[in-house]
């Protein structure tokens, strides 16, 4: 278990195997600062495990929404029925998580590409990031409304 | 981008169309530039599907009526063909994305070419036994 | 200081051998000068370039009867030569080369090493631009500037554009090998250097990790040396007119084959990774170039002021393990001339890793 | 195999210059069973068109200067027989590698790589492993673990031509250099592997890397840069490294320097 500290250390705290200083013959190469700004690994580590868990909870989310459901879609009292079931509602949410975070990731790997510009990157990951924080509100927001309809 | 980094770039520039389509120039004897390839492309018609999907959740808002009427334009054969193509995407999708994982922890990792051939075959039987359910079941 | 190369680096003879670092056993009896300058720059380069060799020593080993009695002479030769040696019995060479041939009678160790000849010139050319010298590749020297009887500079085609020009040098130095002749009749001068070619075959599988030579007087294909995941047979030789391109005798490489196969039998059925030949500038004249085996490798450094050109000078001969000492006895002719009297530093001074020659 | 005439549709571009660049015919004698790709280059040199400019050294595929595009695909045509890609009759294609700037001709300019791979540095000489001795007959297993050869990477770029993300982003490290960090994490002989180790896990380093296993499909030594970029992102997620170099860097290698 020993080892799997040191990925813990390196991508959330402070790294263990910092570059003692500075590489001769390439101007300007203390890794330090750099080290601190990139956390890619960890970025494809939860890209890696959300579609893990999208797998689970898609097949999920096939078989119970659309597998056993005869005809293949819920009408709106089908709909409240299977979400008022509260391991039902918790799967859905964790699918939305899920996805928006893998779309997320996977959005900015995109823009990392046609982005030359460090900061301008900066500015499109925390845009990206605040849309799924959005989106995810909003199925937040969505799925009380449909709840409390029939209240 | 360290040091490094621009040494190596030794003044080659990329130009935005090429950084946007890179991954689109064919290698066809390479399996795995098919694999990022279709990865890609997967991705991007499962993301554009979420948003349409997100659009269409939005009308449960609008009450029973409004969500009911709307099954039977969904219900509808051209719809349930899409649905197949989809998942589709998303089995394949999903697939490479285990092969991706797969390699990187080492497994597989002489045949890097013949897991791409079984992700293609495995996620084709899915998604015909999804079609036989949905279409024909 | 400038060095001027026609193509890529080491894309001359040097660049195209067997990569095997001399420790001089091969010449101790028949040429011991050249012995003698082989097992002292092994030493040096041993020491200034460790990065670029492999040091795993080498072999010599009796396959036939007659070749037995060739070896006391050869102990006695290296001996002579201060060249280190250590006899094995056959059963000791084979546990440590376990490929060799089941018909070992004796094998002698001696301090032969492999470099890999590219890497091996980066190193040298990397130390030299970190003390001033432009290298300018792809250049070719198409004329020489002669001014009443001096050199006094060359004209220099940039192959990649097309571009002339002349770079003005207070002494012209002509170490180009087999083309050594070419150059040096540009200034109306001819030297003696009698381009040799000699086939070499690599052949896939590292069967060895030390150099395999025969116990017996130099011949064609009496040298197997690993090269990464392959070995390298070698060689032959016979003279050629250009050296600009080499045709390779097919009998020569079937030959390789066969000599190689006496003390690797592994490689007879190996798959062949590549088939070359490069020449080497063998001093001599041409009517005794026939006989082309006898001529010496050692080198010879020419200074034509003696034939009245001064501003010239032509290194030619040698090994590409002596290349060391080659640049030593031409620099110190060049600085004569240049009135600069600087002590040699090069047999101890490290040189620069050959990766540094790409750094900005 | 009788002698026969082969055309070569070879990249001209001189001074790299890309607006005059383009391709051009040379037709040479060949004897495909014996003659190998580059042959025919010196050959159309030789011969055709001495203006033409392209890479070469050793030959016999241990100095990686040659590589080429024949028929689109990286090879070292210095042990590329002519039989093995020409279908005797139709031109072959001779291009300069993808992603290099390009010197002219057939020449590309490695040094942009090269330096990135003198900042590791990956030492030059490497221990002998067992599976690479071809122990044909013979009873002992030599003395494998202490005898020296050279790391497998010849630097020829080959992998940096066919890797696809090399070809969209000019800051991607590359598989050489990764494969050449790999080697060094997996044979420390002296190297600070904490410093590699941070320069590889980057943003530009192994996780931009999408498993397409071009580089190791063209790799024409062994050295499997693919598999080697995977290794590291495990070791990297599981914590695999040596602290610090605790294997001795063998008799005469590379002493850390520069």
């Amino acid at each position: 278990m020993s080892t799997l500290q040191r990925p813990v250390r390196r991508y959330l705290g402070r790294p263990d195997s910092i570059a003692p200083g500075h590489v001769p013959g390439v101007p300007g190469s203390s890794f330090e600062a750099r080290r601190a700004a990139d956390r890619t690994g960890l970025l494809w580590l939860i890209k890696a495990i959300s579609g893990g868990l999208l797998i689970v909870f898609l097949g999920l989310h096939l078989i119970a929404q659309h597998l056993l459901v005869p005809g293949g879609l819920r009408d709106f009292a089908s709909v409240v029925d299977y979400l008022r079931q509260p391991l039902a509602l918790v799967t859905e949410t964790l699918l939305v998580a899920s996805v928006l975070v893998h779309a997320a990731i996977a959005t900015r790997t995109f823009a990392a590409e046609l982005v030359r510009n460090a900061g301008t990157l900066r500015v499109v990951s925390v845009v990206i990031a605040l849309a799924a924080v959005a989106t995810f509100g909003y199925t937040v927001w969505l799925t009380i409304s449909v709840l409390s309809w029939s209240a | 981008m360290d040091d490094i980094s621009r040494q190596v770039a030794g003044g080659r520039q990329i130009g935005l169309f090429r950084r946007a389509t890179y991954w689109l120039e064919p290698r066809w004897r390479d399996p795995g530039w098919l694999a990022f390839a279709m990865n890609r492309l997967t991705g991007v018609i499962v993301l554009g599907y979420l948003v349409a999907h997100m659009v269409v959740l939005s009308q449960l808002a609008a009450g029973p009526s409004g969500w009911d009427s709307l099954l039977a334009t969904f219900g509808s054969q051209p719809f349930l063909v899409g649905d197949t193509l989809l998942i589709g995407a998303v089995t394949f999708h999903a697939l490479s994305g285990a092969r991706v994982i797969m390699l990187t922890f080492g497994i597989g990792t002489r045949h890097s070419g013949a897991l791409f051939g079984l992700v293609l075959l495995v996620s084709a039987g899915l998604t015909a036994m999804a079609g036989w359910a949905i279409l024909f079941r | 200081m400038t060095v001027v190369e026609r193509g890529e680096i080491a894309s001359g003879t040097t660049g195209r051998n067997h990569g095997l670092l001399h420790s001089g056993g091969r010449y101790a009896v028949k040429d011991p000068e050249s012995a003698v300058e082989c097992i002292e720059e092994r030493d040096i380069l041993a020491c200034v370039a460790p990065e670029v060799l492999e040091l795993n020593g080498g072999l010599f080993i009796a396959i036939e009867e007659p070749e037995l009695e060739y070896r006391d002479r050869f102990l006695q030769a290296c001996a002579q030569c201060r060249i280190p040696t250590r006899e094995l019995s056959p059963a000791e060479a084979r546990e440590l080369e376990p490929a060799l041939s089941e018909r070992v009678l004796a094998a002698i160790e001696v301090p032969d090493g492999v470099f890999d000849p590219l890497h091996l010139c980066l190193a040298f050319l990397a130390t030299a631009r970190a003390n001033g010298t432009t290298v300018l590749p792809y250049s070719e020297v198409e004329e020489l500037v002669v001014r009443g009887s001096a050199v006094e500079g060359a004209v220099v085609r940039d192959r990649r554009t097309g571009v002339r020009r002349t770079i003005e040098a207070d002494i012209v130095v002509n170490a180009t090998g087999p083309w050594a002749g070419r150059i040096a009749a540009m200034a109306g001068l001819d030297v003696p250097v009698v381009p040799t070619a000699g086939v070499m075959v690599a052949v896939a599988g590292r069967f060895v990790d030390r150099v395999i030579n025969r116990l017996d007087k130099p011949s064609d294909g009496d040298i197997v040396l690993p090269q990464r995941r392959t070995v390298v047979i070698g060689t032959s030789s016979w003279p050629v007119a250009d050296p600009d391109l080499v045709a390779i005798p097919p009998e020569h490489v079937a030959l390789m084959f066969e000599r190689g196969g006496e003390l690797v039998p592994g490689v007879r059925t190996g798959v062949t990774r590549g088939i070359f030949a490069a020449s080497r500038p063998l001093i001599g004249r041409p009517d005794d170039a026939s006989a082309g085996r006898e001529l010496s490798r050692t080198f010879e450094c020419f200074d034509h002021a003696a034939a009245g050109v001064p501003g010239f000078v032509t290194i030619s001969g040698g090994k590409t393990t002596t290349a060391r000492a080659m640049a030593e006895k031409t620099a110190d002719i060049v600085c004569q001339h240049l009135g600069v009297a600087a002590e040699c530093q090069t047999t101890r001074t490290p040189l620069r890793s050959y990766r540094d020659f790409y750094r900005a | 195999m009788p002698e026969t005439r082969i055309r070569l549709r070879i990249w001209r571009q001189p001074a790299g210059a890309r607006e005059r660049a383009g391709f051009e015919t040379l037709e040479v004698t060949t004897d495909p069973q014996r003659d190998m790709v580059l042959d025919l280059i010196e050959r159309a040199w030789a011969e055709v068109d001495r203006t033409l400019v392209f890479r070469h050294a050793c030959h016999h595929a241990s100095c990686g200067t040659c590589a080429v595009l024949v028929d689109g695909r990286e090879r070292l045509p210095c042990v590329t027989s002519v039989q093995s890609v020409w279908d005797g009759h139709s031109p072959l294609t001779l291009k300069p590698l993808r992603n290099a700037t390009v010197v002219a001709d057939l020449a590309i300019e490695p040094a942009a790589v090269l330096a990135a791979m003198a900042a590791l540095p990956l030492p030059y000489v490497r221990t002998v492993e067992r599976e690479v001795r071809e122990c044909s007959g013979g009873d002992g297993d030599g003395d494998v673990g202490t005898a020296e050869r050279f790391e497998d990477c010849l630097e020829c770029l080959a992998c940096v031509s066919a890797c696809t993300v090399a070809g969209g982003d000019p800051d991607y490290l590359g598989p050489a250099v990764l494969a050449a960090a790999q080697r060094i994490v997996e044979e420390p002989r002296g190297q600070d592997v904490g410093r590699v180790i941070d320069m590889v896990d980057s943003e530009h380093g192994v996780w931009q890397c999408r498993a397409i296993w071009a580089c190791s499909a063209v790799c024409p030594s062994n050295v499997d840069p693919a598999a080697r970029i995977m290794d590291l992102r495990r070791r990297l997620l599981t914590g695999d490294w040596p602290a610090a170099a605790t294997t001795h860097a063998p008799a005469g290698s590379g002493a850390s320097h520069g």
